[in-house]
Order: C-alpha cells, then sequence, then structure tokens
C-alpha cells in the first residue's frame, strides 16, 4: 500500500476549479484520493506550484518516419548524447530524441501521457515497438485513415456504416486510439506525384473530395462513438494563403454533433493550426490570418486546436503529408525521406532550420503564439510544437515562457534581423496577453485529455483519477524572470506517474510503469466489409492478411479503452 | 497426421516472404514438407532438420580441437570476456529476431561495447548515402500496384532474392498493374549479363567501377545537358535514350544491391542513385530501394535507430553513443586492431569478412552464437549453438522496405537448446552481476 | 606457366545460398563457392579446360579454386568468384573509411594449379588463420 | 592583440611515455582545455581507452604549465602517436605541435590557432572544420577537411595544408575555407562541394568534383577519368599557391543542381593545370 501526500503546493487543476489555492494532494496504490494514514510519505511542495502531469496530444515520437528522422541526422546527435546512469539509459537526439530519451525528457517536464500522431497501419507492429521502449510515460499512437483506399471506396458511395466497421477493425488490428487525418485525399495523389491543394480537389482514381472524406470520417467516427473526435491535418499545409483552406475544412464541423460516453464535445481536432493560418499568396507577403482562424474557433464550439508552435531551431520536419515534404526539399535542398504505404498512406522528412534571421520564420514563431494568445476557450486550444516539425517538444518550457511573459517575447522580436517586417506581418507585438498558470493547467492537462475522452482518468487531481503529478520550482506569489519561468518547467522538482515518483529535482529516478492506450470496438458483424479486406489483402497487399494483426505480446501493460457500438 | 502452418515468413533474405505453408508431424517436431519457398528458403527449413547439427555449446582447446560445455559454462565465458574486455565488438544481429537484438544492445550498453550488423558489409554504404542525402523510398505492394519502370542496377534478384521479381517487382498484376509485365519497362546495369539481365529490355554492361559516372550521367541526360560519347563503356544516345524511357514512366523504381554498395565509390554511388531518384521526381514519380540482404538485417537498423540513434557501428564505449563508419564499423575496427574481444550472433564474418579481419578475430577472445557449424564457429573460443529464429522460434523482423513482419515458430528446437534471446538473457544477468562486482 | 591478369568481382549464386544454408562444413559449399567463374575468351588465354583448378592470386592473398566456365556471361576480363571464404582469401580489405572492404574489383592473376587441393571452408580458414598457408 | 606585438605564449610538453594497449581518445589535449591549468592539473585531465577512463598523466609525461588562455597555450607532443585520437579537437586558439605521426580526428572540429603535425595522421583530419590553420607535413588519411556523417555543413572556415599525399574524400561537402594537398589523393575530391577552394598539386586517379555546385578544384597534375558532368569551357592563365600559368577550365557537376545568380547560373569550377 503505498501512500503519498503532496503538502501545502499551489494547486492549479481546471477539473476541480482550483485556482492556486494551498492544498494537500493525496495518494494511493496509483490513484489520487481524498485522504491518505498518517503513515502516507510526505512530499513538502510549499512555495511550489501543484499541477496534474501534462497530456501531449500531437507529437511525433514513436514509429517508422521518426526512426528515418533518427537514422539519417547523425548529426543532431553530434555532442550533445547524455550517457546512461544508474537508473536511466544512455539518452541522445535533439530534434529526433532516441526512445529513452523521449520519455525521459517528458517526465522532467513534468508530461505523463502522450499521443504518436500519425501511425501508418501497415508500420503499426513498428510504433508499438517503440512505444514499449519509450520509458515512463503512457502512449496510444493515432493510425492514419484520410488517405485509405477502403475509406475513400465507401465514402464515395456514402457507406458511414461500412467505413465506422473498417475503422473499427483497424483500430483492433493496429491497436491504434484515434482516427487521423493527413492531408486527405492529397497523399494518395502524391503517389503518382500530385497533391489536393483545397478540400474540393478531387483524388485523382478514386474521384472524391477531401471535404468528403473529412465529413465522411467525422460521421463514422461519431457513429462508432470513439473517444477522440477526428484528428486532422489539413490540406495545403505551409502555403500562403493557406488559412481559406483551413476555415472551409473547419466549417465542415457545424454539420455534425458530438455522440460519445467519453464527455467529450467536439467532433474535430485541427492540428498545428499555426502552419494553417497564413495569409498572403507568396514568401514576400506572407502574413498572419491568426485572427480570423482564431475568431471562428472561439466561436465554433465543437472544435478543438492545437498550436504547432515554432520555436526557432534547427529541427527534423516529418509528416504524412507526402507532397508537403517534397515541396519542402526543393525549397531548403536538404536530404529528402520519403515512403509512400500502400493502400493507406504516405511520409515524408526533411530537415529545416528556422532561422530568427530569416523573415518568415520570424513571422512563424508569432503566428504559433499568437494562436495561443487569442484563445478565448483554453479548454479548446493546446500548446505544441507538432514535434519535432516546428520545433522539439523539449522547448515547451521556452513556449511556456514566451506564453506568460509580454517581455520575453519583447526581447525575441527586438532580437529579430527583420523584426519591423514581422511586426508589420503579424499582431504579436500588439499583444499583452500574458498566460496564467490555470489557463496553462487548462490547455497542457484537462484540456486535451477532455478532447481525448480520457478526462476521468487524466489532466486533473480529483480523487479517483490517475496520481500523475507535477510539482514545479514555480511560487506564483512572486514575480520572475522570463528564463526563470523557463526554467522551472523544464526540470519538476517531482513529478510522479501512477503513484510513483520518476522525476526527483529534474533527475529521472525510475523508469516507471508506461502503458499503452488502444481502443477496442464492437461493432455489428459486417461480411460485406470482412469480404473487401480480405479481397484487398488477396489481391493488393504485400503481406498476409494473417501477418498484418498487431499481436498482443507486442504491448506492455495495454490500457485497453473499450467501446461498444453495436446497434 | 500432419499439419499445416500457414502465413509463415521465411527467414532467409530481406524479402520476407510471409505465405510459405509449412507441413509438419503432428507431434511438431519435424517439417514434412514446406510450399511456396523459394530453393533457399526450402533448404533453410530443411537444415533445422539436419541429424548431425550441434545442439550444446562447443569450446576451443588449446590443440584447437572443439569440446562440448554446458550453457551454463557458455554464459560465465561469455559474460567474463565482455565484462573483462575494454572494448568489446558485438557484431551480426541480422539472422535474429528484434527482441534478441534488444537484449544484446543492453548488454552492449553495459558492457561499452560497439554493436555492428552486416550492413557493414552489405547496405552500410547505402546508410551512409541516406544520412547525406535521404532517400524517397516505398513500400513494395506499391511497386507491385503501380510501377511501370524498373531499373535493377548491381542487384541479381534472380539468384539472391528468388521471389523477389514474382512477388513484387517485374510479374505481379496489382491495382494499376492489371497487364503485369507488359505494363512494365525493366532496366538493369550489370557488368556481367546476369539472370536478371536477361529478363530486361535494356542490358547496360557497364564497365567495373564506374557506376558513380553512369549515374552522373543519367542525371546530366534527364537534364538535357551536354555528354561526352561514352560513358562507363557506354555510349551517349543509349543514355539519352534511357532518361526518355524513365522520363516517360507513372511510377519508377530503382532497385539496387552489392553490385554498387561494394563496389569503388561505395556510398557515393547509392548518392548519386538516390539524387537521380530525387531529380525524376520533378518529371514523374520515382522511389529507390536497397535489396537488403539478411532477413532482418533491416531490423537491426530499426532497433539501434530508436534506441541509440543510429543503423549500425554504434560505438557505446564512453557510455554514451557515437558514430562514424570508417571507424567504429568492424573491419576498421579488427584491422586496426581496436577491439580486444569478438561476441558473434546471427551473422558469419569468418565466411563474409576479407581474411586479414577473420585473422584477428581468431587472435582475439571470440564466442560465436550460430545454430549452424560455420567458418566463424570454427575459429572463435567458443561456439553456442541456438534455435533457429523464424522457425524453431518467432520474433519480429523487418522487410527490405522497413515493414515489420513477427515471424513465427513452426517446430520445437531440438532438446535443451535456447533461443538466442535465451541465451542472451542468461549473460545479461551474470554481466550485471560482474559488473556490479567491480 | 601462364598467368593471366583479371578483375575480380564476388557476390551471391542461387547455389551459394542453397550450399550455405545447407551447411558451410559440407561438401556443397565448396562445390558452390570453391569455384571461379571466366570468360570462355579468358580460359583460352589461359589455356585451361573448364573445372580445372587454378591459384588465384592478388596483393591480399591466394586461394585455389576450380575454374568454370562463365554462367551470366560474356564478361572478358572479369572474373567471378560466389562470396565466401574463397573469395575473402585475396578481396581487398581496404575500406576508403566507410568499413565497407572492397569486394568489387579486386585486380588478380589466375594460373593453371592442376595438382593443388581445394580445401572446404572450415580448412581453408583454419590454415589461413593459424598461418600454416599464406 | 596590436599588431606586431609578440605575444609570449607558456608551453606544454607531454611526451608519451608507453603505448596504450587499445587506442588512446585524448579529446582533452587542446590548448583551450588546458588554458589556465598547471602541469598536475593537465595530467590529472581524462582520456579514455575504451570503456575505461584514465589520465593523460598515465600515459604522459607533462611538463611545463599552460597559459591563461587558449591564445596563449602552446602544446608540444612528443612520442609515437599513432594510437592516439582526437589532438587537438575544437581548439579554438593557440598552437599545438605534433612531432611525429598520429591517429584519427586530429584538429576536428577545429575553430582556429594553429595546429603542426610533423609527421602523418590518418582518417578524418581536420573534419567539420571551422577555422584556424592545420599543416601536416607527412601524409594525411581519408576525408580530410570533410564533413561529419550526414551533415551538409562540411569544412566552414581555416586552411588546411598537407605537404604529402591524402586518400579519399577530401573535402566532402566542403562549404568554404581551403585545402592545399602537395601530393596526391585518392578517389573523390570536393565531392557535393558548395564553396570554398580544394589544391591538389599532385595526380588523381578519378571521381574529381562529383555533384559538386559551386566552389573551386585545381589539378596541378593527371586526372585518369573525368567526371562526364564536367564541360570544358576554356584556358585561363592563373597564379595558384605559388605557381603561374596556363589552366583548362571545366564547368560542373552538369548534373547537379545550380544556383542562378543575376540571372546567370553558377557551376562549380574544375581547372587543370596544362
Amino acid at each position: 500500500m503505498s501512500e503519498y501526500i503532496i503538502k501545502n503546493g499551489f494547486v492549479f487543476d481546471p477539473v476541480q476549479g482550483i485556482k492556486g489555492d494551498k492544498a494537500d494532494v493525496a495518494v494511493k496504490d496509483g490513484k489520487i484520493v481524498k485522504n491518505v494514514s498518517s503513515g502516507a510519505k510526505v512530499i513538502d511542495a510549499s512555495g511550489k506550484t501543484v499541477m496534474a502531469g501534462a497530456v501531449e496530444i500531437h507529437a511525433h515520437i514513436a514509429g517508422p518516419k521518426v526512426n528515418v528522422g533518427r537514422n539519417y541526422r547523425p548529426e543532431d546527435k553530434l555532442f550533445t548524447y547524455k550517457p546512461k546512469s544508474k537508473q536511466s539509459r544512455m539518452a541522445g537526439g535533439f530534434s529526433v530524441p532516441t526512445t529513452f530519451k523521449t520519455g525521459y525528457e517528458y517526465a522532467r517536464m513534468g508530461y505523463t501521457t502522450a499521443m504518436e500522431a500519425a501511425m501508418p497501419p501497415l508500420y503499426a507492429r513498428h510504433v508499438h515497438e517503440e512505444i514499449r521502449d519509450t520509458p515512463i510515460i503512457d502512449e496510444g499512437a493515432y493510425p492514419v485513415f484520410g488517405n485509405n483506399w477502403f475509406v475513400m471506396e465507401y465514402l464515395k458511395n456514402g457507406e458511414i456504416e461500412n467505413a465506422a466497421a473498417y475503422i473499427a477493425w483497424l483500430l483492433n488490428s493496429t491497436k491504434g486510439y484515434a482516427v487521423k487525418v493527413v492531408n486527405p485525399g492529397g497523399t494518395e495523389a502524391w503517389a503518382w506525384g500530385l497533391n489536393c491543394l483545397t478540400i474540393n480537389d478531387p483524388v485523382p482514381y478514386f474521384d472524391i473530395t477531401p471535404a468528403e472524406i473529412m465529413t465522411g470520417l467525422m460521421q463514422a467516427n461519431e457513429y462508432l462513438g470513439l473517444p477522440h473526435s477526428m484528428h486532422v491535418h489539413q490540406n495545403s499545409l505551409g502555403n500562403p494563403g493557406n488559412y481559406t483552406v483551413t476555415l472551409d475544412s473547419l466549417k465542415l464541423a457545424e454539420k455534425i454533433k458530438p455522440n460519445n460516453k467519453f464527455g467529450r464535445e467536439t467532433v474535430l481536432h485541427s492540428t498545428h493550426l499555426q502552419f494553417h493560418s497564413y495569409g498572403g499568396d507568396n514568401w514576400g507577403n506572407f502574413e498572419s490570418k491568426s485572427k480570423e482562424v482564431m475568431d471562428y474557433v472561439n466561436k465554433q464550439k465543437n472544435i478543438t486546436i492545437d498550436t504547432g508552435c515554432v520555436t526557432l531551431d534547427e529541427t527534423t520536419t516529418m509528416t504524412a503529408d507526402g507532397p508537403f515534404e517534397h515541396h519542402l526539399t526543393e525549397l531548403n535542398h536538404l536530404k529528402w525521406a520519403n515512403v509512400d504505404v500502400e493502400l493507406e498512406t504516405a511520409a515524408g522528412v526533411v530537415p529545416y532550420v528556422y532561422s530568427p534571421d530569416i523573415k518568415v520564420c520570424e513571422i512563424q514563431w508569432a503566428i504559433g503564439l499568437e494562436i495561443a494568445l487569442l484563445t478565448k476557450d483554453h479548454m479548446r486550444t493546446f500548446i505544441t510544437t507538432d514535434h519535432p516539425n516546428a520545433g522539439p517538444f523539449t522547448r515547451y518550457p521556452r513556449i511556456i515562457k514566451w506564453l506568460m511573459s509580454a517581455k520575453a517575447r519583447k526581447e525575441m522580436i527586438d532580437s529579430f534581423k527583420h523584426s519591423a517586417k514581422m511586426i508589420d506581418a503579424t499582431h504579436l507585438a500588439g499583444m499583452d496577453k500574458e498566460l496564467s498558470l490555470y489557463e496553462l493547467a487548462q490547455m497542457t492537462r484537462a484540456g486535451p485529455a477532455k478532447s481525448l475522452g480520457l478526462s476521468n482518468i487524466y489532466g486533473g487531481l480529483a480523487p479517483g483519477m490517475d496520481a500523475d503529478i507535477a510539482v514545479y520550482n514555480f511560487n506564483p506569489e512572486k514575480e520572475h524572470k522570463p528564463d526563470e519561468i523557463e526554467k522551472a518547467f523544464s526540470a519538476s522538482a517531482y513529478v510522479m506517474k501512477a503513484g510513483i515518483p520518476v522525476v526527483i529535482d529534474g533527475e529521472i529516478v525510475s523508469n516507471g510503469n508506461k502503458r499503452t492506450l488502444w481502443v477496442d470496438t464492437k461493432v455489428n458483424e459486417n461480411p460485406q466489409v470482412m469480404r473487401d479486406i480480405r479481397d484487398k489483402f488477396l489481391k493488393y497487399y504485400s503481406v498476409t492478411m494473417n501477418n498484418y494483426d498487431v499481436a498482443s505480446h507486442f504491448l506492455t501493460n495495454p490500457r485497453v479503452i473499450e467501446v461498444d457500438a453495436v446497434r | 497426421m500432419t499439419k499445416t502452418v500457414t502465413d509463415v515468413v521465411c527467414p532467409f533474405c530481406g524479402t520476407l516472404c510471409d505465405d510459405l505453408e509449412v507441413v509438419v508431424s503432428d507431434d511438431g517436431k519435424t517439417i514434412v514438407d514446406i510450399y511456396n519457398a523459394c530453393v533457399i528458403g526450402a533448404e533453410k527449413f530443411m537444415h533445422a532438420q539436419a541429424k548431425d547439427r550441434v545442439t550444446r555449446p562447443r569450446m576451443q582447446q588449446p590443440d584447437g580441437s572443439y569440446k562440448e560445455v554446458s550453457y551454463d559454462e557458455a554464459v560465465e565465458y561469455t559474460a567474463q570476456m565482455l565484462a573483462k574486455a575494454k572494448k568489446p565488438l558485438m557484431y551480426g544481429w541480422s539472422s535474429t529476431s528484434c527482441e534478441a537484438q534488444s537484449v544484446g544492445h543492453e548488454i552492449a550498453e553495459k558492457v561499452g561495447a560497439i554493436v555492428d550488423n552486416t550492413a557493414t558489409v552489405c547496405h552500410g554504404t547505402t546508410l551512409i548515402a541516406v544520412q547525406d542525402v535521404g532517400i524517397p523510398s516505398c513500400t513494395l505492394g506499391e511497386i507491385k500496384n503501380r510501377a511501370d519502370r524498373i531499373i535493377f542496377w548491381g542487384c541479381n534478384p534472380a539468384h539472391a532474392h528468388p521471389r523477389h521479381q514474382s512477388r513484387y517487382s517485374i510479374f505481379p498484376r496489382g491495382f494499376f498493374t492489371n497487364k503485369g509485365h507488359k505494363n512494365r519497362k525493366v532496366i538493369v546495369v550489370d557488368p556481367r549479363n546476369t539472370a536478371t539481365a536477361k529478363m530486361a529490355d535494356y542490358h547496360f554492361q557497364i564497365e567495373q567501377g564506374r557506376d558513380f559516372e553512369l549515374l552522373s550521367a543519367f542525371r546530366v541526360a534527364i537534364r538535357g545537358e551536354w555528354l561526352p560519347d561514352t560513358v562507363a563503356g557506354i555510349p551517349k544516345e543509349r543514355i539519352y535514350e534511357a532518361a526518355d524511357v524513365l522520363k516517360s514512366g507513372r511510377f519508377g523504381i530503382i532497385f539496387f544491391g552489392m553490385g554498387v554498395t561494394q563496389t569503388l565509390s561505395k556510398n557515393h554511388n547509392i548518392d548519386n542513385a538516390i539524387m537521380l531518384t530525387k531529380d525524376l521526381n520533378d518529371y514523374t514519380k520515382f522511389s529507390i530501394m536497397a535489396m537488403r540482404g539478411h532477413y532482418n538485417v533491416t531490423g537491426s537498423g530499426q532497433v539501434l535507430g530508436w534506441q541509440f540513434g543510429f543503423p549500425f557501428c554504434v560505438d557505446l564505449s564512453r557510455g554514451f553513443a557515437r558514430y562514424n563508419p570508417g571507424e567504429t564499423s568492424s573491419n576498421d575496427l579488427l584491422v586496426r586492431g581496436e577491439v580486444d574481444a569478438v561476441f558473434v550472433l546471427g551473422s558469419d564474418p569468418g565466411a563474409h569478412f576479407p581474411i586479414s579481419s577473420v585473422k584477428k578475430i581468431s587472435q582475439l577472445p571470440s564466442v560465436c552464437v550460430d545454430p549452424h557449424i560455420t567458418p566463424t564457429s570454427e575459429i572463435s573460443k567458443l561456439h553456442v549453438p541456438v534455435a533457429f529464429v523464424g522457425v524453431e522460434v518467432g520474433g519480429n523482423c523487418y522487410r527490405m522496405d522497413n515493414v515489420p513482419i513477427d515471424a513465427r515458430k513452426v517446430v520445437d528446437p531440438p532438446e535443451g537448446v535456447l533461443t538466442d534471446e535465451e541465451f542472451l538473457t542468461r549473460v545479461n544477468t551474470r554481466v550485471d552481476e560482474l559488473m556490479e562486482a567491480k | 606457366m601462364t598467368k593471366i591478369a583479371l578483375n575480380l568481382i564476388t557476390g551471391r549464386t542461387i547455389q551459394q545460398g542453397v550450399a550455405m544454408e545447407g551447411g558451410k562444413e559440407k561438401d556443397a559449399y565448396t562445390k558452390a563457392c570453391g569455384i571461379i567463374e571466366l570468360d570462355l575468351s579468358d580460359l583460352k588465354k589461359l589455356g585451361a579446360w573448364r573445372n580445372t583448378n587454378v591459384r588465384v592470386t592478388s596483393q591480399y592473398g591466394s586461394v585455389v579454386v576450380k575454374a568454370i566456365e562463365a554462367t551470366q556471361g560474356p564478361h572478358p576480363g572479369l572474373a567471378w568468384i560466389p562470396m565466401g571464404p574463397w573469395a575473402n582469401s585475396v578481396t581487398n580489405p581496404n575500406t576508403y573509411s566507410t568499413g565497407m572492404p572492397t569486394f568489387k574489383g579486386v585486380p588478380i592473376e589466375v594460373e593453371i594449379a592442376m595438382d593443388e587441393k581445394i580445401l572446404s571452408s572450415v580448412e581453408l580458414i583454419q590454415k589461413k588463420c593459424r598461418g600454416e598457408i599464406s | 592583440m596590436l599588431s606586431g606585438e609578440v605575444r609570449e605564449m607558456e608551453t606544454v610538453t607531454l611526451t608519451l611515455k608507453n603505448q596504450p594497449v587499445l587506442f588512446l581518445e585524448a579529446d582533452n589535449i587542446s590548448p583551450d582545455v588546458f588554458a589556465g591549468k598547471k602541469a598536475a592539473d593537465i595530467a590529472a585531465l581524462h582520456a579514455y581507452e575504451g570503456r575505461e577512463q584514465i589520465t593523460l598523466g598515465k600515459y604522459f609525461e607533462v611538463a611545463g604549465n599552460a597559459g591563461a588562455t587558449a591564445a596563449d597555450t602552446k602544446i608540444v607532443v612528443k612520442g609515437d602517436l599513432t594510437r592516439v585520437k582526437y589532438i587537438g579537437m575544437k581548439m579554438s586558439a593557440g598552437e599545438v605541435v605534433v612531432e611525429n605521426s598520429t591517429d584519427m580526428y586530429t584538429g576536428a572540429w577545429m575553430q582556429g590557432g594553429k595546429l603542426l603535425v610533423k609527421g602523418s595522421t590518418t582518417a578524418f583530419t581536420g573534419i567539420g572544420m571551422k577555422g584556424g590553420e592545420l599543416v601536416i607535413e607527412g601524409d594525411a588519411g581519408n576525408y580530410l577537411g570533410a564533413a561529419y556523417r550526414g551533415d551538409w555543413r562540411g569544412m566552414q572556415g581555416g586552411m588546411i595544408r598537407v605537404k604529402g599525399s591524402a586518400g579519399s574524400d577530401t573535402g566532402y561537402f566542403m562549404n568554404s575555407g581551403t585545402i592545399i594537398v602537395e601530393g596526391n589523393t585518392d578517389v573523390h575530391v570536393g565531392t557535393h562541394m558548395v564553396g570554398g577552394t580544394i589544391i591538389i598539386k599532385g595526380n588523381v586517379p578519378s571521381k574529381v568534383g562529383g555533384q559538386m555546385v559551386e566552389g573551386t578544384i585545381y589539378v596541378f597534375g593527371a586526372i585518369d577519368v573525368m567526371m562526364p558532368g564536367f564541360k570544358y569551357i576554356k584556358d585561363e592563365e592563373l597564379e595558384v599557391d605559388g605557381y603561374t600559368g596556363p589552366f583548362a577550365l571545366f564547368h560542373g557537376d552538369l548534373g547537379e543542381r545550380h544556383p542562378k545568380r543575376k540571372g546567370q547560373i553558377v557551376y562549380g569550377k574544375l581547372y587543370q593545370k596544362i
């Protein structure tokens, strides 16, 4: 019976509406409880900030394209490798950390759950092998559906029920968590070297549009009542003027109502919005359209978003948006990796240097922060870097600094080479909003947990929830220099994962008890869909159907979320 | 009565065929028949059945002969050797499962070893090229379903990957290629008139060692620039013609093998082939793929990648991972005398390294873990026989296109024979005790 | 005694693959890999019949193998030994600091060695490691 | 410091006492690390032999103290150093003189100062070099002044002079700076070069300037096989490292992408002495 009590901290918990009151948090057998016996181990948090463990809703941290990023960038590990210690394995990689470093770095920042944002179904085993080797944090993975032949064929004929049955089958086969969509239709077009740059461009041969794919997948998602909403990376990522495509895509949600047993009130998650909020029609007149996009997001209540903040680092971009990565390598001429995956998807990888001396990069940096600062409902906007695309997740503390300190933002802007041009093209310089710790807890804990349909176990400190707790050397009653904010959130004073201390004074003390989250969905027998699946494996896949399913021995401590969609 | 195991994964080459059917006796001990396998794959399953198979570890005696020892003694010798050495080389890893590789890496991290796999003599130079310029590629099913232009450059699948052409490349009928072979134009570049070349629409019998020049010439031709009259023995007219054939396709693929990775220029050959592929994507869709040899050499690169960040030649000696082929690569380490012990699992350097490297292994404390008797086992101080992965024990493997497939067990190993993973796990435990004592 | 100079390449053959999986200590492996494939014109230059034992020598070592007619020819001037201990007795260990020895494109000399024995893979490697043969 | 002012340098002399069993990783032998240290502190600095962390003092006799900064520290290394790696790694100032031959990574990632090797070095000499002056009186190995694996930013600046010959892959991914080899080199000179200058006074077998985007290569001797992507343009009279005479100019690599400047396509330049 392990008992702990975290005493006298300033507690921030949106789930219970606690806004920095001095309070104790009691823990018993891995769960948060009302109170514990006098024998409980006392953790003194006086003068410190206490929050639930943070929840990462969108990062590329496990799987084939991530590993391409590691293996093809030895220079990303040169001179920065962290040696092994008694408790921890050796850990390396700046923009694409090894699995061990991924677990350790998230934990050190107080993150205890993370979602891999794009799992190619055919490579699901690889994703789960990496998840197994990522210590401490609970993880799930989103299989990609937006360019899947089955999905496009069913939705073209308006067969929502069949699409849903296929989704259920694929989630079970790949041990996946949610319905992910990346550049709907555009990635299939890329198999012929083409793309879909608006939501109405027809997909070659399949004769369906991105709009139809997204609408159909939202309907199928709600037909099944999955814990998370459809999670979409829209068409035309990274192009000047793409904010209109973004608004067109978001508006598709207006017709859809949430249906689930997980307390989720949204039907669409729009990811790394920074990359989709661009004005202008070329890199010369490139400008921020964050206001236009956030005005819509703020009033459309059934949407959640994440920011995709640019951190101004040298990083490694990687996405299932194959045509985008080809476009990027044509711009920066850096090494280009691409994989097209039969019947399902594709992925590309290209290193990218976000330089504070380049106007476009400065503007991108501003847009990411603007999206967070223009947010009205902090339960629907989440902080991400689309790791590693806009920057490594290890920069979250720096983003928090920029969001919590107008002074820190000003210092950055003043240091820019093109600050005047950047100010003209953005709104950030005129914003004095400083994020509160409560809003931070909403955007990094309670919000993402709710969007994922996990608000009963993650993202809060209410009795009965998992004892995932982060304590920061940050006294809300004191003034802080910008860099003190970054320091406090970089190395937590104390982190507990499911009742086990994993970080003390910023150092890893345990490899924890990580779990793998996946969604097990029951649907009615569907002979037609099963026939279609057998047929496609026979004719078009390069593996047999019996060698596709991810066996249970690939999952460590599976945490299965049951969904009953039988009608 | 017999029973048939279906969807069996073939543990021979990187093609990793997963449609084999193996008929086994109902006691599950003997293989009666094998369907769908190539002759090499079939032989691999049959050899597991060999009556004269070694089933206990053997220790080399002063006179060079071998004496049977227990697995306990084998574990002790191996753990002692690794714990004593200042810089042991742990080589191989390509004919075993990812699960076994993982345990091996734990040991390597503890003893500060260098972990290298057979890519070091196969596609290591490909991995270097990918690090320099990336690689646009695809899964094998994409080729089956879409490809209408296929180049085999310095590879001979008819001999090295026998079912490749029928399953994935030349012959299969796919979604957009329902005429199979008729949909495709095949180009072979090889200094010999190989069995594969005989199936091609175009064979460029290149002057050996001039691949880098010919690849450059293809790139020049794609851009329509000036060329000298002949390059690598090929007249420029044929090069311009080939460039047009490549540009006019809808979906093309370049397969390449050891004909370019082991030939002068090495990584630069692959580098230029990748850049040719990238150039072609300005005109149509093109991919490139390495014809990986061992059935799980790709998996070794993947596991090393997510655990340490490098696909081979991983030097853990200083408590953190470093990488630089030319220094941390097996043959350079051996020839230069940089290592003081050698552990080999799932490979046969005795047969496949130049003799100068083999001599060094024979002079060092050495352990060879292998189901077979091999030149390596017969010069190592200790030979540890183990079960055949993919025949007698399952485990995850990665195909040449990095697609992971979980290999199946079809029969039991001989009485008392350990698997790679079991042996490594016992060594790992013993190493813990020894390092603790230090 | 005539010696002819050739350019050696090594690699896989299906017979090498089958024999390797059948057991490298077996005769079948020696039959599959203890050979050198020569173009008919080069056999003529050498003045050798098909299936004659020859000694292959490079800057890096020497080995006795059976000379047979090229199965995937013609390739005048080019010699082929399937990958294995025989080939690696003469291959070039220079990696150019890439880790990869030069298994292809090795200058060799070939001469008839009618009375010399072709060793099995294990004998060959053991004798070379013990310094009993060069 | 003022021009003309002569600066007094403190000199530290390291003499190898006995040969390491394996190889010695001595990346601490650098003016930057020695600066401000007494002989005893220097002897206590770490070096590595395989996984064993040892001190420089275990293998080297250390005499003399370092200056206050790298700039006023000179290091003289004596003895048979053919099993010692990383001498002068990342040095930014000061001076290192190696009396004999040494092993890999000599002057690797060097940023400034002077490094003189009176014997020869092996592979990866001056890789990732950013600045300073590196002189090898004997031969250098493969990957002289090259990029580290995967990095498109090869040699960024500084000057390398090899009085003898060099191996393959000289100036791989070179961005800037100068490499002069007074003898011959092996294959692959200036592959993937995007800037800087390489001068080879001897012969180069083949693969010269392959995949070159920009930059200049001078070859005084023979090139057995020219890359197909290099096209003869014209002859030019030039002064190159003390020699004046006619050179044939080739543009290349025509198979590679080339940037445009002021409407003009910029090619890599390969000059061969006539």
